[in-house]
C-alpha cells in the first residue's frame, strides 16, 4: 500500500512536470492554431541560456552570490526568449498568415532546427548545470503508518507546485479577458480576425513570449533535475500525450492530462512492465491517451471539433 | 412538357430534432411526390437545412419517421441515403477544395464504380474502362452545366457562383432520384440565377429527378416550384402551391415581409 | 463627385494571385465621404478581390496589388496592416461569413470591439444596438457560431463588424443567404447608419436590385475591369443593366421558367 | 592503393566518425578530441615510421544511417581508410556487414558485438581491449569479491538498469549465464532512449531493494540514473556502471551526490599523470594545436579516444613490419597488423602508457587481445581506482563467444577460418 | 513559348487521362528515366550510390507511402517509421524462417504484413482526427519500437535485438555492387510510383481526397469513410513496409529498431510536407530535400570555410548545417506554403506564359 502510494505520488509529480511542457504547446495552439513543434527546442534553448548565464555572470560582474547570479540569468534568459518570440513573428509567422495547419507545423519545425543549432553554437553542447537551490535529498514521511515510510521527493514537489501556480495564473489570464477571446478568435480564423482589427503580429509576439517564459520555467525545472543538455528536447515527446489527452486548447486540460498520464505511465511500468519485460511506459502513455480519445476525440477538455455542413 | 408528377416518394412524419435546448424541428410532417419540385422556405434558422440533413442522414432526429419509397426508416445515414439515390448540395459549399472540378464531379460517380483497388493500382482493363465510361458521363454533365472551361481548375480558386454550380454538378453525377438543393442560388446575380433555374428545370424535366429546394429568392421559388412548405422556427406554418403560400398571412408576417 | 470629400480612392489597381493569376486589370473607383457605393458584377468579376485589396487582406490569399494605388483620405494605405485600417475606421465584412466557429455568437460580436477604447459601457450599448437590429442573434447568443444556421452566421458577421463602430464598412455580399425580410432589414440598417451616423459603405452585391435601390453610385465590374459606372438612378434605367442585372425585359419581369437557353451576349464581353 | 600513391609523400588516412552534436554529444566530443589529438601527436613525433597520419572527422549524431553515410564518404578518401571506429553499437552492426566487402577493418574498442571477438568468423572486427561480456563478467567477479566469494552471491538480488537498445542488451546473456551459475537473482530494467525519464525504474528498485545495481547507460541516462538514485535514496556505493557509464560527463553535474558510485575502467581511467597526456599537453596544447579544451585532456573518455587511435596506429605499425616500413598500408594489410598485435608492457611504457594499460596480444582466434579491467570510483570530484586488476573468465566467455559466432557464421554462410588459413 | 500545350488536342478521354497529358512532360519524364537507368550507373561513383542515391530512392518510396496517407487521405501520421520497421522485420522473418524464400517475395510479404498492421492502427482514425490523430499514431511508433526490442521471436532470438541479412539476389541477379542495388531500388520505386499514380488518379484516389477535403460531404455522396481511410492506411503501410524492407535489407544490411525510430517518422512527414502534400512528384522533391541537403551542407560548409580561410570545427559545421537546414525549410514554406511540388507547377504555369508576363 505504501509503495502503491509512492508510485501514485511519483506519477502525479512527473505528470505535473509534463504539464509544464504541455502548457507551452497549449498556449500557442490556443492562440494561433499552430502546433508548435519548436516547444522542445525552446525549452532547451531557455535552459541553456539560464545555465550558461548563471555560470558566466559571476565572472563578468564579480558577484559570487548564487542567488543574484540566478536572478540576473533568469532576467537575461527571459529577455532572450522575448527576442526569439519577436524574431519568430517577424521572420516567419507574419509571412504565413492564413496558411494550413500542416504548413505552420512544418514551419515551427524549421524553427526548432534553427534554435537547436543556434543554442548549441552559442551555448555549447556539453552538460551544464542549473542550480537554483532545489533540495535533492528525499524525505521520508508517515513512517509510522507504512512499513518503510513514504518517500517523497522535495524537488519534484516544489516543481509540481510551480507548475500548478503557473497554470493557474495562465488560466486566469486567458479566461474571459478580451485578449483571451481575441486569441481564440485568431486560432479559429486568421483572416477573419485580421478583418476585424485584431493585430495578429502583436498577439503572436505576446503569446510566443509567454510560451517562451513557460519554456524557461520548464527548462529550469527539468534542467535542474536532469542537467541541461540536448536530451531535454525529448521531454517534449513525453508531454505530447498529455496535450492530446487534456485537449489541445485547454489550459486546465494540460494539468489534468499531465496527472492522468503521469500516474498511468508509472503505475503501468511498475505493475505491468515486469510481466512483459519492461520499458512499456512510453507507449502505454500514448495508448492511454488514445483510449481516451476514442471516447472524446477532442481530448478531455478540448474544444469540440466542429463538423457541420 | 413530358413531366408528370407521380406518387409520394418521400414522406417525413412527425419529425422532431433538437440540439441541446434548441428545437430545430418540431413535429414536422411533409411529403414529396415523384418528379415534383418541392420548395422549402422560411426565415433564417427556421430549420430548413436541418430538414435536408435529416433526410439524407447527416442529422438523426429524436422522433419521427422517414418513409422512402414505402420503406420506413427511423433515421437515415448518409451512405444509405446515397445508395438510395438521394443527392444534395450544401449551403456552405462543401466541395473538395484540393481537387479539380473534374475530379470533384467524378467523385459523384463513386457509387457506380466497381473496380477493386488492385485493378485500379495496375490500371487494368476493368478499372481503365470504367474510368473512361464515367468520364464520358461526367463530361455530359459538364456540358450541360456549361463549365467546360474550368474542368481542370482546382475548385478552391473558383468564384463563389461557379463553385455552387460545381456542387450541383457533383450531385447530378450521382444520377439521383431525389436531389436536395440548399440555397443553390445564394450569392448569384439575376443572370446566374436564371441559368441555375434553367438547369434545375431541365434536370427535373429531362431526367425526371425529384427536387427539394431551399431558396430565399421568392421570385425563383414562386416561378419554379410545384409546392412550397414554409417553416418558422422549427414549426410548419404553411404548405401548398406557390400561390396559396404567397397569400397565407402567417407566412407573410413570418417570412416574406410586406414588400413581397 | 467632387474630389473634396473623397474618402477612398482606388487608382487603376492590378491584383495577381499566386504570382500568376491576374485578376484585376486596372480597376479605378472612388467612394465619397458618407456615400454608399455599390460594386456590381457577375461571378468572378473581381468584386471580392477588390474589397480585399482595399482592406489589405490579400496577403493571406497569396495575392498582391502589383500596380496602382489605394488612398484613404489622401493617405496611401497599401502598406498598412488590416488592423491599422480598422483603427482608421475601415472594416470589412468578409464573403462567406467567416465566423469564429468555436466562439459563441455573443463572443463573436464582442471580438468586433477589440479595437475600441471607449469603455465597456459604450461597447455594451453597441451590442444592444446590434441585438436590436438582429433579434434572432439575441435568442441564439450562447450558441457556438459554427452550429448556427447560414443566415444567423451572416447576421453575426455583419453585427461583428458594426461592433467596431466603423466609419467605413466594406460589405461583401451582405444579403447572401438571408431571408427576404432580413435582406430588407440589412439594407435599411445600411441606410440608417449612413444617414444617422454618417457611415460610408462600399458594397459588393449580387442582388443588384437591392443594391441599386440603396446605393448612390454604382460600378459594374466584369472580368477584372470596370465596364460601366454611374449614378444608381441612371444605372437602374440602363437597358443593359435592366436585362442582365435586374432580370427585367421590356415586358417587365421575366419568369424564371421562361428563360431561354441562348441569350444575347453582354456587349462588353465581346 | 599503396602503389598508386607511391610517389607522393606517404600518408595513412584515419576516418573519424564522431558525434559532437545531439543527445550524446557530451560523451562523444571528448572521445573524438582524444582520438584526434593522438593522431596529431603521432605526426608531431615523426609519423608512423615516417608515414604521415591524416584524418577527417564526420559527424554522425549517433545515428546509424548517418554513420553509414560517413563510412561511404570516407572509406576511399586519403588513399583508402585505415580502419573504422564506429563508436556506436548500431553503426557497428551495420558496418560489420560492409567492412568485409570493402576490406577495411573495424575497430570497436570496448563496444560492438561481443561474439566478434572470434576472429575466425568476424575477420574484420576488432573489439580490442574488451567486450561487454568481459565487462559484465568482471562486474560479477568484483561483486563476488566484495561479498566474499562466488558462493555468497546465492540469493542476492542484482538489477541491471540498461539502455534499451542492442548496446544495453549485450550483457544480458552473460549475466543470465552467471546468474544460473551462482544462483543470484537478476532483474532487468530497460530505460528508453535517451534515458531522461527513469522514475518508474527507480521506484521498482526502491521496491525490490536489490543488493547491487548495474548501470548500462550512455549519455544523459547515466547522470539521470544517479540523480534518481539520490532521489530514491539508493546508495551510490552499490551501483556499478560499465565503462561507458564511468566518465566525467556522467557525474559532473551530479557532483557530490554521485560520490561512491563505481564503474569499470576499461584498463584506463582518468589519466592526468600519464606520460602520453603530458606529451600531448606539451606538444600540442601548449602550441594551441590541441583539439578541444585543455582541461579535458586526460579525462576518461578522452583517454578512451586516445587509446582507440593508438590501437589503430599500432595496427599500422605492426603491418608495416611485415609489408614494408614507411609505406602506406592498405586496409587488408592493417587487418593483418591488428590481428597480430603484440603490445608488450615495454612497448606501452615507451609510448607513454605506463600505468594506463596492460599488454595487448591478438591472434586470429582472439580479436580482443586483452581482457584486463579494473574498477574506479567517483569521490565527488574525480575518478579514483578502487580495485585490483581483473581478467574475464575465459571458461565462461569463450563458449558463449564460440556459440554465438558460429550461429552467425551459419546464418551468413561463412566458413570460419582454420588455424592454417590464419597463418597466411 | 517552348513549354506549351497549344496545338496538342486530345481526341479521346483516354488521351486526356494520361499521366502526363502534355507532350513536353512525356519527353521530359522519358529523359529522366533514361538518365536514371542508363546514364547514372555509368557516371556515379560508389559513394554517390551508397550514401546518397540508394537512401534517396528508398526514402522516396517511403515518402510516397506517407504521402498517400497524409497528402491524399489527410490522415496525419507520425508512425510511419513503425510501419517501415514492421515491413523490415516481417520480411526478415519470412526471409530467414522460410527456406529458399526469394528476396522479392519476402519484401512484398513484409509489405503485406505492414499493410495488415496499418489497418489495425488505422482504426482510431475513424474517430480521432487531425493533430489528435497524429499524436495518437505515435502509439504505434513507440509500441513497435518496444516490441522489436523486447519480443525475441521477431529478431530470430538474436540476443541484442539486432538482425542482419546477406546474400541477396533477385531472380538470380546478385545484388552485390552498388550499381545493382541502385538499379533494383530504382526499378522498385518506378513500379511503385506508377501504382501510386494510378491509384491517385483513379476512383480510390478521389475517395481519399474527398475524405481529406470534407469528410461529411464525402459520406453524403456515398463514400464510406471507413473503407477509404483504412484502405489508405493499408496501401500507405504497404509502401512503407516495402521501403522498410529495402532500407534494412539492401541499405543497412544489419539493423536494430532504432533504424526506424521516431526520427525517421518525423523525417518522412517533413519530406511530404516540404515536398508537397498530395503530390507524387512532391514525395521525390521532399526526399531529395531532406536526404541530400544536409549531406550537401555538411560537405559544402567546410569547403566554403576553406575558401574564406577559416576552418570550421565538425561541431560548428553540424550546428551551422541544422541552422541553415531549418532556415531553408522556413524559407521554402514562405515562398510556397504548399511545398516544392507546387512551386514547380507554378513555375510551369509561368513557363507557359513566358515570355509574356500574363
Ligand atoms: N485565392 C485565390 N487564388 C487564386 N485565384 C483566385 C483567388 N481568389 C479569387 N481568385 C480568382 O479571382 C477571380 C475573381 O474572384 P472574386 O472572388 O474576386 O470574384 P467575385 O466578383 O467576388 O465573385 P463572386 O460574386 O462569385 O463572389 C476569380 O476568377 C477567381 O477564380
Ligand atoms: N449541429 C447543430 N448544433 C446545434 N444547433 C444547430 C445545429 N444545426 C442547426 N442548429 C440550429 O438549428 C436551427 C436551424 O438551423 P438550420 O441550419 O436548419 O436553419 P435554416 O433554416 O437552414 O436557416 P438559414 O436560412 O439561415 O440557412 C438554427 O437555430 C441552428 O442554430
Ligand atoms: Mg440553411
Ligand atoms: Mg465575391
Amino acid at each position: 500500500m505504501g509503495f502503491f502510494l509512492e508510485v501514485l505520488i511519483g506519477g502525479l509529480m512527473t505528470g505535473m512536470l509534463y504539464s509544464l511542457v504541455a502548457l507551452g504547446f497549449v498556449l500557442i495552439f490556443k492562440a494561433s492554431g499552430v502546433f508548435n513543434f519548436a516547444q522542445g527546442a525552446m525549452v532547451l534553448f531557455a535552459a541553456l541560456a539560464m545555465a550558461r548565464f548563471s555560470e558566466w555572470i559571476p565572472g563578468w560582474l564579480g558577484v559570487e552570490n548564487l542567488m543574484v547570479a540566478n536572478i540576473l540569468a533568469f532576467i537575461i534568459a527571459a529577455f532572450l526568449m522575448f527576442v526569439v518570440a519577436w524574431l519568430i513573428e517577424r521572420l516567419v509567422l507574419r509571412h504565413l498568415v492564413n496558411q494550413e495547419g500542416a504548413t505552420l507545423l512544418m514551419a515551427t519545425l524549421g524553427i526548432a532546427y534553427f534554435i537547436d543549432g543556434l543554442g548549441q553554437t552559442v551555448f555549447g553542447s556539453d552538460i551544464y548545470k542549473i542550480d537554483v537551490g532545489m533540495p535533492k535529498e528525499p524525505v521520508m514521511v508517515l513512517q509510522g503508518v507504512f512499513e518503510g515510510g513514504l518517500l517523497i521527493n522535495k524537488e519534484d514537489f516544489i516543481a509540481a507546485l510551480v507548475a500548478a501556480l503557473l497554470v493557474a495564473a495562465l488560466a486566469l489570464f486567458f479566461q474571459k479577458t478580451a485578449t483571451g477571446r481575441a486569441l481564440r478568435a485568431v486560432a479559429d480564423d486568421h483572416q477573419a480576425a485580421q478583418s476585424i482589427g485584431i493585430p495578429l503580429n502583436r498577439i503572436w509576439v505576446i503569446v510566443w513570449c509567454v510560451a517562451g517564459i513557460v519554456a524557461l520555467v520548464a527548462g529550469i525545472i527539468w534542467g535542474s533535475k536532469l542537467g541541461v543538455q540536448f536530451s531535454l528536447v525529448t521531454v517534449a515527446l513525453r508531454a505530447l500525450p498529455v496535450v492530446i489527452l487534456g485537449g489541445l486548447t485547454s489550459v486546465p486540460g494540460a494539468i489534468i492530462g499531465g496527472l492522468i498520464i503521469g500516474v498511468g505511465e508509472k503505475v503501468s511500468e511498475v505493475y505491468l512492465g515486469p510481466l512483459v519485460g519492461g520499458g512499456i511506459e512510453i507507449w502505454f502513455a500514448y495508448m492511454l491517451a488514445l483510449v481516451f480519445l476514442l471516447f472524446r476525440p477532442q481530448g478531455l477538455f478540448g474544444e469540440k471539433i466542429i463538423d457541420r455542413v | 412538357m413530358t413531366r408528370q408528377i407521380g406518387e409520394v416518394i418521400l414522406d417525413l412524419q412527425n419529425v422532431s430534432l433538437s440540439f441541446g435546448g434548441v428545437n430545430a424541428l418540431t413535429d414536422i410532417s411533409f411529403d414529396v411526390r415523384e418528379h415534383e419540385i418541392r420548395a422549402i422556405i422560411g426565415p433564417n434558422g427556421a430549420g430548413k437545412s436541418s430538414m435536408l440533413n435529416v433526410i439524407n442522414g447527416v442529422y438523426r432526429p429524436q422522433a419521427g419517421e422517414i418513409i422512402l419509397r414505402g420503406e420506413h426508416f427511423r433515421q437515415m445515414n448518409p451512405y444509405k441515403a446515397a445508395c438510395a439515390g438521394i443527392a444534395r448540395t450544401f449551403q456552405n459549399i462543401a466541395l473538395f477544395k484540393g481537387m479539380s472540378v473534374l475530379d470533384n464531379i467524378m467523385t459523384g460517380r463513386n457509387l457506380k464504380m466497381k473496380a477493386n483497388i488492385f485493378q485500379q493500382a495496375f490500371w487494368m482493363g476493368a478499372a481503365r474502362r470504367e474510368e473512361l465510361e464515367h468520364r464520358a458521363k461526367v463530361e455530359e454533365i459538364i456540358d450541360f452545366l456549361e463549365i467546360q472551361h474550368i474542368r481542370k481548375t482546382p475548385v478552391g480558386r473558383l468564384p463563389y457562383g461557379l463553385q455552387k454550380r460545381v456542387d450541383l454538378a457533383r450531385a447530378l453525377a450521382m444520377e439521383p432520384q431525389i436531389l436536395l438543393l440548399d440555397e443553390p442560388m445564394a450569392g448569384m446575380n439575376i443572370e446566374e440565377k436564371q441559368d441555375m433555374s434553367r438547369f434545375i428545370l431541365d434536370v427535373n424535366d429531362q431526367m425526371g429527378t425529384t427536387i427539394v429546394l431551399i431558396e430565399h429568392d421568392m421570385g425563383v421559388v414562386m416561378d419554379v416550384s410545384d409546392r412550397v412548405v414554409v417553416l418558422d422556427y422549427g414549426k410548419k406554418i404553411g404548405d401548398g402551391s406557390p400561390d396559396e403560400v404567397r397569400g397565407n398571412p402567417e407566412v407573410i408576417s413570418a417570412y416574406l415581409g410586406a414588400s413581397h | 463627385m467632387t474630389t473634396a470629400n473623397l474618402l477612398l480612392n482606388v487608382n487603376s489597381i492590378e491584383v495577381i494571385y499566386n504570382h500568376v493569376i491576374l485578376v484585376l486589370k486596372g480597376v479605378s473607383f472612388s467612394v465619397p465621404e458618407r456615400g454608399i457605393v455599390a460594386l456590381l458584377g457577375g461571378n468572378g468579376a473581381g468584386k471580392t478581390t477588390t474589397l480585399r485589396a482595399v482592406s489589405n487582406l490579400l496577403a493571406g490569399e497569396r495575392g498582391a496589388v502589383t500596380k496602382g494605388s489605394i488612398e484613404l483620405r489622401g493617405e496611401r494605405i497599401e502598406a498598412l496592416t488590416p488592423a491599422d485600417l480598422v483603427k482608421r475606421g475601415v472594416i470589412q465584412v468578409m464573403e462567406g461569413r467567416h465566423c469564429f466557429g468555436h466562439l459563441t455568437i455573443e463572443e463573436n460580436l464582442l471580438t468586433g470591439s477589440y479595437t475600441r477604447t471607449d469603455g465597456k459601457a459604450a461597447v455594451a450599448a453597441t451590442l444592444e444596438k446590434v441585438y436590436n437590429y438582429f433579434p434572432r442573434l439575441k435568442t441564439r447568443r450562447t450558441s457556438q457560431s459554427a452550429y448556427t444556421s447560414g443566415g444567423e452566421q451572416q447576421m453575426t458577421a455583419i453585427g461583428r463588424a458594426l461592433m467596431a463602430n466603423p466609419s467605413m464598412v466594406l460589405l461583401d455580399e451582405p444579403s447572401m443567404g438571408l431571408a427576404p425580410q432580413i435582406v430588407d432589414e440589412v439594407f435599411s440598417i445600411v441606410k440608417d447608419l449612413n444617414q444617422k451616423e454618417g457611415v460610408t459603405f462600399l458594397l459588393a452585391e449580387q442582388n443588384t436590385n437591392m443594391a441599386l435601390r440603396y446605393a448612390d453610385f454604382g460600378y459594374i465590374l466584369e472580368n477584372g475591369r470596370v465596364v460601366m459606372e454611374g449614378q444608381a438612378e441612371d444605372l437602374r434605367n440602363n437597358e443593359d443593366v435592366k436585362e442582365f442585372y435586374l432580370g427585367l425585359s421590356s415586358a417587365g419581369r421575366k419568369s424564371f421558367r421562361e428563360v431561354k437557353h441562348y441569350r444575347r451576349r453582354k456587349r462588353w464581353l465581346a | 592503393h599503396a602503389q598508386a600513391k607511391g610517389k607522393q609523400a606517404q600518408e595513412q588516412f584515419f576516418p573519424v566518425l564522431v558525434y559532437r552534436t545531439g543527445a550524446y554529444a557530451p560523451n562523444g566530443a571528448p572521445w573524438a578530441n582524444g582520438f584526434v589529438d593522438y593522431i596529431k601527436l603521432v605526426n608531431a613525433t615523426g609519423g608512423i615510421n615516417g608515414v604521415k597520419a591524416t584524418f577527417e572527422e564526420c559527424e554522425t549524431g549517433y545515428a546509424t544511417d548517418r554513420s553509414v553515410e560517413c563510412y561511404e564518404r570516407l572509406k576511399n578518401k586519403g588513399g583508402g581508410a585505415t580502419a573504422f571506429q564506429s563508436l556506436s553499437t548500431g553503426a557497428t552492426f551495420a558496418l560489420t556487414e560492409k567492412a568485409p566487402v570493402d576490406k577495411i577493418p573495424l575497430i570497436t574498442a570496448g563496444y560492438g558485438r561481443s561474439e566478434s571477438a572470434n576472429g575466425a568468423v568476424f575477420t574484420w572486427n576488432f573489439p580490442l581491449l574488451g567486450t561487454y561480456w568481459v565487462g559484465a563478467d568482471v562486474l560479477i567477479q568484483h561483486i563476488a569479491k566484495k561479498e566474499g566469494g562466488f558462493d555468497k552471491l546465492k540469493g542476492k538480488k542484482i538489477s541491471l538498469v540498461y539502455h534499451d537498445s542492442p548496446y544495453g542488451k549485450e550483457p544480458i546473456p552473460l549475466l543470465q549465464e552467471r546468474a544460473k551459475m551462482h544462483g543470484f537473482d537478476l532483474s532487468l530494467l530497460p530505460v528508453a532512449h535517451p534515458g531522461v525519464e527513469q522514475k518508474s525504474t527507480w521506484l521498482q528498485i526502491r521496491q525490490n531493494r536489490p543488493d547491487y545495481v548495474l548501470l548500462w547507460g550512455w549519455g544523459v541516462m547515466n547522470s539521470t540514473a544517479l540523480k534518481e538514485a539520490q532521489a530514491t535514496g539508493y546508495p551510490r556505493e552499490k551501483m556499478y556502471g560499465i565503462w561507458w557509464a564511468g566518465a566525467e560527463p556522467d557525474v559532473k553535474d551530479v557532483g557530490e551526490a554521485a560520490k561512491g558510485y563505481n564503474a569499470l575502467a576499461m584498463q584506463h581511467g582518468a589519466e592526468p599523470d600519464a606520460k602520453v597526456v603530458k606529451d600531448i599537453l606539451a606538444k600540442l596544447h601548449a602550441k594551441n594545436e590541441g583539439t578541444g579544451p585543455k582541461d579535458e585532456v586526460g579525462s576518461v573518455l578522452y583517454m578512451r579516444g586516445l587509446i582507440s587511435a593508438m590501437l589503430g596506429v599500432e595496427g599500422v605499425k605492426r603491418a608495416q613490419e611485415r609489408y614494408g616500413k614507411g609505406k602506406t598500408m592498405t586496409g587488408e594489410q592493417v587487418r593483418w597488423g591488428l590481428e597480430n598485435l603484440d603490445l608488450t608492457q615495454q612497448k606501452l611504457d615507451a609510448m607513454g602508457f605506463a600505468g594506463v594499460m596492460r599488454p595487448v596480444q591478438t591472434s586470429c582466434l582472439d580479436h580482443m587481445g586483452s581482457s584486463w579491467v579494473r574498477v574506479h570510483t567517483w569521490n565527488g570530484s574525480k575518478w579514483q581506482f578502487s580495485s585490483d586488476w581483473y581478467q574475464a573468465d575465459e571458461k565462461v566467455i569463450r563458449p558463449m563467444v564460440m556459440h554465438a559466432s558460429l550461429k552467425y557464421a551459419e546464418e551468413k554462410k561463412i566458413t570460419p577460418r582454420t588455424p592454417e588459413q590464419c597463418k597466411q | 513559348m517552348i513549354y506549351r500545350e497549344n496545338g496538342q488536342f486530345k481526341t479521346s478521354y483516354a488521351a486526356d487521362q494520361q499521366i502526363f497529358p502534355i507532350l513536353q512532360d512525356r519527353w521530359a519524364i522519358l529523359g529522366i528515366l533514361a538518365f536514371a537507368f542508363i546514364a547514372v550507373p555509368l557516371l556515379a561513383d560508389e559513394y554517390l550510390f551508397r550514401a546518397i542515391l540508394i537512401p534517396f530512392l528508398i526514402l522516396s518510396l517511403a515518402a510516397l507511402g506517407v504521402n498517400l496517407l497524409v497528402g491524399y487521405c489527410g490522415q496525419i501520421t507520425l508512425g510511419a517509421g513503425a510501419f517501415m520497421a514492421v515491413g523490415a522485420y516481417a520480411a526478415y522473418n519470412f526471409f530467414v524462417r522460410v527456406d529458399d524464400m526469394p528476396l522479392l517475395a519476402a519484401l512484398l510479404l513484409g509489405g503485406a504484413t505492414s499493410a495488415a498492421v496499418g489497418v489495425v492502427f488505422g482504426v482510431p482514425s475513424l474517430r480521432v482526427r487531425g493533430l489528435y490523430l497524429a499524436v495518437a499514431t505515435l502509439a504505434a511508433q513507440f509500441f513497435w519500437d518496444w516490441a522489436f526490442l523486447r519480443i525475441k521471436w521477431f529478431t530470430n532470438d538474436s540476443s541484442s535485438g539486432s538482425v542482419s541479412v546477406s546474400n541477396l539476389s533477385v531472380f538470380g541477379w546478385d545484388l552485390k555492387s552498388p550499381t545493382d542495388v541502385y538499379l533494383f531500388c530504382l526499378a522498385v520505386l518506378v513500379v511503385f510510383a506508377l501504382l501510386a499514380k494510378n491509384m491517385t488518379r483513379g476512383a480510390i484516389g478521389r475517395q481519399w481526397m474527398a475524405i481529406r477535403d470534407m469528410d461529411v460531404a464525402a459520406e453524403v455522396i456515398g463514400i464510406r469513410p471507413m473503407y477509404a481511410k483504412l484502405s489508405a492506411f493499408a496501401v500507405s503501410s504497404f509502401f512503407l513496409g516495402v521501403a522498410g524492407g529495402l532500407w534494412g535489407f539492401v541499405h543497412l544490411g544489419a539493423w536494430e529498431p532504432a533504424a526506424f525510430s521516431l526520427d525517421r517518422s518525423f523525417q518522412l512527414l517533413f519530406m511530404v510536407i516540404i515536398g508537397g502534400l498530395g503530390s507524387i512528384m512532391g514525395s521525390f522533391f521532399g526526399a531529395a530535400f531532406i536526404v541530400i541537403l544536409p549531406i550537401f551542407l555538411n560537405q559544402m560548409l567546410p569547403w566554403l570555410g576553406d575558401l574564406v580561410g577559416v576552418s570550421i570545427s565538425t561541431a560548428g559545421v553540424s550546428h551551422a548545417e541544422i541552422m541553415i537546414f531549418g532556415a531553408l525549410i522556413v524559407f521554402f514554406l514562405i515562398v510556397e506554403p504548399h511545398g516544392i511540388a507546387r512551386l514547380w507547377s507554378t513555375a510551369k504555369e509561368k513557363l507557359r506564359l513566358w515570355p509574356f508576363p500574363h
